[in-house]
């Protein structure tokens, strides 16, 4: 668990021989004191003589045709060009340092649309003319190297004006406690202004003392330090204190160490076990935000017009086809695309949705099981349809920054971010849909007709118009949750069949025409997976659910909030 | 009048409509029989065992069509989850061939199929005891489906769950199953299923003599099921069933318990698909948890759709020839064949609800004429 | 012969055991009260359809229920028959039959037969077919599938045929015939089902008027043999066949008396025959 | 008179129907049994087009024995029981001399049974999970000992893994492969507790609690990797999911043994960059075979298109069955069967194929990191190549088992101990 540089290793068996010996404590402080020291200087020096940008060139120069093998050995230098070399370590960890072939210079290059290269000197950040790919050669990077070129960014970001910055290369050199790193970090603490930082840098500090001390004293007062961080660390090192040989004996002699430990531990597993039931939660809402989204536009052509839809997988798989043809078409903005992926899948989705109403569905009313053959039909003929145009391999539609990443809300609970959109966003589609079958004409005309046909019809509401418009709703519902899965799964032809018996299910499950069924349906059928996968798996939580809600049907039938007076019965 | 008690008996209806059936499966059965076993290889009549193990799976899927008709076309139970029934009968049969292998897996256990022992398994599950018996393998077939028919529809026509909920529920009941099957802790040899069958009864199931035979037990069950679902659908039963499509309630107020006659009617159709699992599954040599899909239960329900429901020998051409369409459908423009199909939904439903029979019924064929003006007038 | 003694006979042709005897397990009608109804409530999404409704059809009385829309008169007739379960109150057929946790089938098997609003019969089956359906036999699964119709059952339809004026269109499909003709078909399934109580919603409707009375005749000449409600609209009808008269007003019942003095009762002015006037 | 014409058409029009006789001609058929519709198409087009090309290319050299070769294409829609009937059409009425196809295991093992029957030849190129030799197939793709075992040693020698996720879809590939290395750890001294094992269903895509969970089994402070035999569709969302979670292939790196070319061709490959793929070949690999292969491959097929290692595997089969049938002067199948035996052909990446007396070959195994551009950048190699073992030694009940189809033995499945061989038909 120790980590060492190389030459220290030498030191730190030193060091643990002094501890072996009775009242060596104060001995094993100094030498302790005296290796923070030697690095201290040591790193300081390196930051007071900062490189200027011509030996950094000539590190950088080592760069072009090294083997990966060198590479670990010229990055470790780039260290000390201090922020200069910034721009090149990160151009380097995400892949897109490259060398000119023709001058052997070492460019940072991004690719534009035309297919070409726009390039960076990568040091003096001055902008040289786009090359084609075939000019540049891609600096290799492996994984090992991405942990060490995190590792230099951090210590060199240490110093670094922007807190957040700070931040993760404090975060970063939590997992990497080297004594060097514990040096550089005791070195910032002295500077450190800002609480954040600081705190966390009072952690690794901690943690260290845990690692390296006796002193009782010490050591009860970084276990107090410790005390509620959530950080994965702490909870190790706790584990660490308190862990067992095989035989059963503690490896930890201080008992009051450990009683302490013990106790802070179980706080820790507390508020571990809570922020664990949080994530399930949020897991639970987002599962059921997607069934939600998927079900609405079921809810509405099976719930308030009562056909029976197989066709609205399908009808997700265009909306997300039609966010991915978006993106072609707006290569430039990928971060909006998504946005006017929105209206477009609607529009799409829903004019599909009316021809298949104007074109087959009207021709079976009042037959139900026909609608569903019919629709069934027509969702293979659209699979195919599809697989034709942009052949049977999955599209992806890429995410735009703002819907990647997560929401840290501390260090073992995060929200990520699609998920979270995505679940206010099958929220303000719900809302927004209720408003319109309360609000608006449409509504009005849609509700009236769902409840009494030849009535509506006898007071002058054009039936026919309102079916088809009920349904473009319903499609183009399904259009929009077809985008709001793009962003989570692959586009493929078969999108919409993984779907369908879901969406069927909420839209039962919840209480056919009947909108708040399909949410509280959608929402505790979420929730439930996501509480039974950890138990029983995910296949058999899926089964378990199906089975459940058949059974539920076989009691309810008519489903959570059943639509109630005499037309239902 | 007195003519028509002889009308409302079945008999009446099995003399009247059975031999011309059973003439036209029997003569191409026996026919393509003859051809493979008698005549050599270069004959231009000779039948190939390809050609007679594809009839074999169309008859096999006839049964099937069989199966959802009796409950689509006469009692209005659209069941969407029938491929469960005969993918559990085929389970069954696949079981008892699994066990007939012995010893002569590749890993040369005497009771353990390959899967269980390369999955590490000690022993055989409780639920694959007796399999190695035919008989036993046989009263499995018609209990499982039977009793999860039993199960399934006595819960679901009890609680009047009906129409569109009942077709969603039997969807969800057979894809559950094909989940579950998936599953390799199920013990039925997961996504791979059961496969590299040997024999059957000691006979060989790869000689030609064997396919014929089970091709011929195909027709054989095939007819036997037509003529007792026959016999079924012209009785009163048949009658009340038929009545139960049309006008539940009515069927209800006259005093007829409808939920267990749909119950009865579901347990009935549901062995029927099972036992042409069982019959399927020797034929193409293999059982896998994709039987279960709710796709190919649909399709099933097209077959009916196109042939005619509600009449038995709509149901069993509608079968054959969609099927002998795909085969061919497939090998020439695999592409377009889910457009073919899909379309063939779509028309069906909205242009021939009745199906090709109805097609027929409509157009008034001269001695269907004939034959109802002479009745009205006796 | 006029069909009266056509329908008596074979009521009687029924009863001396010609036809094999479903029994009907004995009705203790020994308050003459065929049928309670007590303290009926069902609402619907909280609309009362049925608000403490008391009612009490005596053995072999031929009763009508008049009201407006939506005062509760098929449901209860659906309640009566187990269709609608109601929030409270009781219904009992005789002193000791409660109707209310049995089934659709069990409560027809009792012997109470029931005419829908809306003629509902088996339009895909012939006449005859529907009239075999009806019949009253053992309505098993077992039975029905081995039934053969014996001679006595095939006289019995053939009567009823005669009685409802379809002989000659015994092998048409019922949903081939005329309105009418399926108020006429549906009447003679429940005649072919013997009950003891008969609940007939709105059956002349879509009639003309020689058929509306041969309804009427029919029904009175049922009376008596056994119990028939009757609930229609059509006034004349119900001035000439009743000799009670209910009138149900929001669910409850608002009168109750001879066609004349329901007439003349004030409540009954106002709220249903005034808005008639 | 009527009556007997009629019938006499009848039997004409069905013995039409039924009786197909093939006629017989002087070029040698070659089947192509790959799904062109359903679930597999995806993968199996590719290879359809990859054995059509290479017929095309065999007869511009003029063909085999004098004769042209005939590509026989069937579709057998990725439906399991089609496979074994189209193999049944391709060997009784097209008699085809070999059949190049299958690419799941279910479909393999619903074919196998009928090529066995009527003694046909198929060559079988996807990586599969062993546990098999059959006299009438040969193995081109990797067994598990050429693929996840070696990809296991360099996770745990190069990037010092200390602890195990081993995530599937449920089916017997991940199945056997996890078992074998759940084995392979153990054997190597990790701690049960230091594996983690999970299996999700086909087309999984909703990763939020199992990704969860990997993190949690990430945190302990060992280093952790995942070795992923996840199939095909749920690939895309995991690697999402672990990238919106935060995880990167530094924290923890995904080993996968499906995600090639060809699935990541067209996708944003941005979470999937710096995971890891372990296969015997990369388009990316630098040799003269493989640059002249990707030439004819983009002629053929598009500009766009990559290249595989299933490809690859296609490739070799194709050219050690022309050769061995040009050795045995003859394609019938018992013959080119023993020639195939010790055969050897340039593979891709440089080196040479052997067909071992098992059926199958010996390959070297490469890892490489997934790029942004969705091709795979070799990061280590094996030394040599490894010979394919049809009978993983760290299994109980396959560890006794060899394979061996020459003489004395002649067996798929050959009990060391007891000196049986089971299982046979022949």
């Amino acid at each position: 668990m120790r980590e060492a540089e190389r030459p220290l290793v030498f030191l730190r068996f030193k060091f643990i021989d002094f501890r072996r010996l009775n009242g060596g404590i104060v001995v094993t402080y100094l030498v302790k004191r005296f290796l923070a020291l030697m690095l201290l200087v040591f790193s300081v020096g390196s930051l007071a003589t900062a490189v200027a940008e011509t030996d950094l060139r000539q590190i950088s120069q080592q760069l072009v045709g090294a083997k990966l093998k060198a590479l670990p050995a010229i990055v470790e230098q780039f260290e000390t060009g201090g922020e200069e070399a910034l721009p090149l370590l990160d151009a380097m960890l995400n892949g897109r340092l490259f060398v000119r072939k023709s001058d052997k210079l070492i460019v940072i290059a991004e690719r534009q649309q035309d297919g070409d290269y726009a390039l960076v000197d990568a040091l003096s950040a001055e902008s040289l003319s786009p090359s084609p790919k075939k000019r540049l050669k891609k600096v290799k990077v492996n994984n090992r190297l991405r942990v060490q070129l995190r590792e230099v960014i951090a210590r060199i970001t240490l110093s670094s004006d922007d807190p957040d910055i700070r931040e993760s290369a404090v975060r970063n050199m939590l997992n990497k406690m080297s004594d060097r790193n514990i040096a550089m970090l005791a070195q910032a603490k002295k500077v450190e202004t800002d609480s954040t930082v600081m705190a966390l840098i009072d952690l690794a500090l901690a943690i260290n003392v845990l690692k390296t001390t006796d002193v009782q004293a010490e050591r009860l007062t970084a276990l107090e330090a410790i005390d509620g961080s959530l950080e994965p660390i702490v909870f190790n090192t706790l584990s660490a204190l308190l862990a067992q040989d095989d035989a059963g004996n503690n490896l930890e002699a201080d008992t009051a160490v450990r009683a302490k430990a013990l106790k802070i531990k179980d706080r820790i597993q507390q508020k571990i076990d809570f922020y664990e039931l949080m994530e399930k939660l949020f897991f639970g809402l987002s599962l059921g935000s997607v069934l939600l989204l998927i079900a609405t536009g079921l809810a509405i052509t099976f719930g308030v017009m009562g056909v029976i839809n197989m066709a609205h997988g399908e009808l997700i798989m265009i909306g997300a086809y039609t966010a991915y043809v978006v993106q072609l078409l707006m290569p430039n903005s990928l971060e909006y695309s998504i946005l006017v992926a929105i209206p477009m899948a609607f529009l799409v989705a829903g004019t599909v949705g009316v021809l298949i109403e104007r074109c087959v569905i009207r021709f079976l009313h009042g037959r139900p099981l026909e609608t569903l053959l019919a629709t069934f039909g027509i969702s293979l003929i659209l699979q195919q349809t599809v697989r034709s145009i942009f052949s049977p391999l999955n599209r992806q539609v890429s995410s735009p920054s703002w819907l990647s990443g997560s929401l840290d809300i501390n260090p073992i609970f995060s929200l990520t971010y699609n998920r979270l959109y995505i679940l206010l966003f099958a929220l303000l589609v719900f809302f927004i849909l209720q408003l319109v079958l309360k609000r608006t004409s449409l509504g009005l005309n849609v509700r009236a007709v769902s409840q009494n046909r030849s009535m509506a019809k006898a007071i002058g509401i054009r039936t026919e118009w309102v079916d088809a418009m009920t349904f473009g709703l319903g499609s183009g519902i399904a259009g929009i949750a077809g985008v709001a899965l793009s962003q989570l799964t692959n586009v493929g032809p078969n999108l919409g069949q993984a779907y369908i018996i879901d969406s069927f299910m909420v839209v039962v499950f919840g209480g056919v025409g009947n909108l708040w069924g399909t949410l509280v349906g959608g929402f505790s059928l979420g929730i439930l997976n996501k509480f039974l996968e950890p138990v029983t798996g995910a296949v058999l939580a899926n089964i378990i659910i199906l089975v459940s809600i058949i059974l539920f049907i076989q009691k309810r039938p008519r489903g959570l909030f059943p639509q109630k007076g005499r037309a239902a019965g | 009048m007195s003519s028509i008690r002889n009308h409302f008996s079945s008999l009446h209806d099995l003399r009247e409509k059975a031999p011309v059936f059973l003439a036209v499966l029997f003569g191409i059965s026996i026919y393509a029989s003859a051809c493979n076993l008698w005549l050599p290889e270069d004959s231009i009549f000779y039948v190939s065992t390809y050609t007679i193990t594809l009839l074999g799976k169309y008859l096999c899927y006839a049964l099937l069509a069989l199966a959802v008709d009796v409950v689509w076309g006469y009692c209005g139970i659209l069941s969407l989850g029938h491929g469960a029934f005969f993918a559990l009968g085929g389970y069954t049969m696949g079981m008892y061939l699994m066990r007939q292998i012995g010893d002569r897996g590749v890993y040369g256990d005497p009771i353990l199929p390959d899967f269980m022992v390369f999955l590490n398994w000690q022993e055989l599950p409780w639920f694959w005891y007796g399999f190695d018996h035919f008989w036993v393998a046989i009263l499995a077939m018609i209990l499982v489906p039977g009793i999860l028919a039993f199960v399934f529809g006595w819960l679901a026509f009890r609680s009047r769950v009906a129409g569109v909920y009942l077709s969603i529920m039997t969807q969800a009941l057979t894809y559950a199953l094909m989940l579950a099957f998936f599953r390799n802790e199920m013990g039925f040899g997961g996504n791979n299923g059961l496969t590299d069958f040997k024999d059957l009864l000691g006979f060989n199931l790869q000689s030609d003599s064997v396919r014929v035979a089970l091709f011929l037990c195909s027709a054989l069950v095939l007819a036997l099921a037509y003529c007792l679902s026959l016999l079924i659908m012209s009785s009163r039963f048949g009658r009340v069933v038929v009545g139960i499509r049309d006008a539940e309630d009515r069927a209800r107020f006259i005093g007829f318990k409808t939920e267990n006659y749909k119950v009865w009617l579901f347990v009935y159709s549901a062995i029927l698909a099972a036992i042409a699992g069982a019959l399927y599954v020797p034929q193409v040599g293999i059982i896998n948890p994709g039987e279960f899909s709710p796709l190919n239960s649909i399709e099933v329900v097209v077959w009916v759709a196109v042939g005619g429901r509600g009449t038995l020998y709509g149901a069993i051409a509608g079968a054959l020839l969609v099927n002998y369409a795909k085969t061919r459908f497939t090998a020439v423009f695999p592409e377009a064949w889910l457009f073919a199909l899909g379309a063939l939904f779509v028309g069906v439903t909205v242009f021939l609800p009745q199906g090709l029979v109805g097609l027929f019924k409509n157009k008034k064929l001269p001695w269907c004429n004939r034959k109802k003006t002479g009745e009205e007038q006796s | 012969m006029t069909m009266f003694d056509t329908v008596k006979q074979a009521v009687q042709s029924l009863h001396t055991g010609l036809l094999p005897e479903t029994k009907h397990p004995d009705i203790d009608i020994s308050h003459q009260v065929l049928l309670y109804v007590e303290g009926l409530s069902v609402s619907f999404d909280g609309f009362k359809a049925l608000n403490d409704l008391n009612l009490y059809i005596n053995d072999g009385e031929l009763r009508c229920l008049i009201g407006a829309n939506g005062a509760g008169k098929t449901t209860l007739m659906d309640v009566i028959t187990g269709k609608t379960r109601p929030d409270i109150g009781d219904v009992y057929f005789g002193q000791t039959i409660d109707l209310l946790g049995k089934t659709e089938a069990e409560i027809a098997q009792l012997g109470i037969g029931r005419k829908f609003q809306k003629p509902t019969v088996f339009e895909e089956q012939s006449v005859f077919a529907n009239l075999e359906l009806a019949m009253k036999v053992n309505k098993g699964i077992t039975s029905t599938l081995f039934a053969r119709l014996s001679p006595s059952e095939l006289d019995w339809i053939s009567q009823v045929l005669d009685t409802i004026g379809l002989k000659s269109h015994y092998r048409m499909l019922a949903g081939a015939l005329s309105h009418g003709q399926k108020q006429w078909l549906e009447i003679g399934m429940l005649l072919i089902a013997d009950p003891r109580l008969m609940l007939v919603d709105e059956p002349v409707a879509g009639m003309t008027a020689q058929e509306t009375e041969r309804t009427a005749e029919l029904l009175t000449s049922l009376a008596g043999e056994r119990t028939v409600v009757v609930v229609e609209h059509d006034m004349e009808f119900v001035r000439s066949i009743a000799k009670t008269v209910t009138v149900l007003h929001q669910g409850s019942v608002l009168a109750e008396g001879s066609m004349s003095d329901v007439q003349n009762n004030p409540a009954v002015i106002e709220v249903y025959l005034g808005e008639e006037q | 008179m009527k009556f007997k014409k009629f019938i006499t058409a009848t039997a004409v029009a069905l013995s039409m129907m039924l009786s197909l006789s093939a006629v017989a001609a002087d070029t040698i058929k070659v089947g192509v049994l790959h799904s062109l519709s359903g679930t597999m198409a995806i993968s199996e087009t590719t290879l359809k087009d990859t054995v059509l090309m290479m017929i095309e290319e065999q007869n511009k050299k003029g063909g085999l024995l004098g004769k042209k070769l005939e590509a026989v294409v069937v579709d057998p829609a990725s439906n399991w029981p089609l496979f074994a009937e189209k193999t049944r059409e391709l060997l009784t009425k097209e008699k085809v001399d070999v059949i190049f196809g299958c690419w799941t295991s279910v479909s393999r093992k619903s074919v196998l049974p009928v090529i066995e029957e009527l003694n046909g030849l198929l060559f079988y190129p996807v990586q599969y999970e062993g546990e098999e030799s059959s006299k009438n197939v040969f193995y081109t793709g990797a067994a598990p000992n050429q693929q996840a075992v070696p990809a296991v040693d360099y996770l745990m020698n190069e990037l010092e893994v200390e602890r195990w996720v081993l995530a599937g879809t449920d089916y017997v590939y991940p199945r056997t492969t996890n078992k074998i290395l759940e084995a392979y750890l153990i054997a190597k001294g990790v701690a049960p507790a230091d594996i983690m094992i999970n299996y999700t269903p086909f087309g999984h895509s909703d990763w939020q609690s199992i990704v969860a969970d990997v993190k949690k089994f990430g945190s302990t402070g060992k280093k952790t990797a995942v070795v992923s035999t996840i199939n095909g569709d749920a690939n895309i969302p995991f690697y999402k999911e672990l990238g919106n979670q935060g995880i990167s292939a530094e924290d923890i790196p995904v080993v996968a043994f499906s995600v090639g070319e060809e699935e990541l061709s067209g996708l944003d490959t941005g979470p999937l960059v710096g995971h890891l793929a372990a296969w015997n070949y990369f388009q990316s690999v630098e040799s003269d075979e493989n640059e002249a292969f990707i030439k004819k491959w983009k002629k053929f097929a598009g500009k766009k298109r990559v290249t595989n290692d299933p490809m690859e595997a296609t490739y070799i089969g194709f050219n050690m069955w022309a050769q061995a049938v040009e050795k045995a002067g003859t394609t019938e199948v018992d013959t080119v069967e023993q020639a195939m035996i010790g055969i050897t052909t340039p593979n891709l990446t440089g080196g040479v194929a052997v067909m071992n007396s098992n059926h199958h070959l010996s390959k070297p195994v490469l890892i490489g990191e997934i790029q942004d551009d969705g091709q795979i950048e070799t990061v280590w190699e094996t030394n040599g190549t490894v010979i394919g073992d049809a009978w993983s030694d760290h299994l109980s009940s396959s560890r006794n088992l060899i394979s061996d189809w020459t003489a004395p033995v002649s067996c798929g499945n050959f009990n060391t101990k007891t000196a049986k061989c089971s299982g046979q038909n022949f």
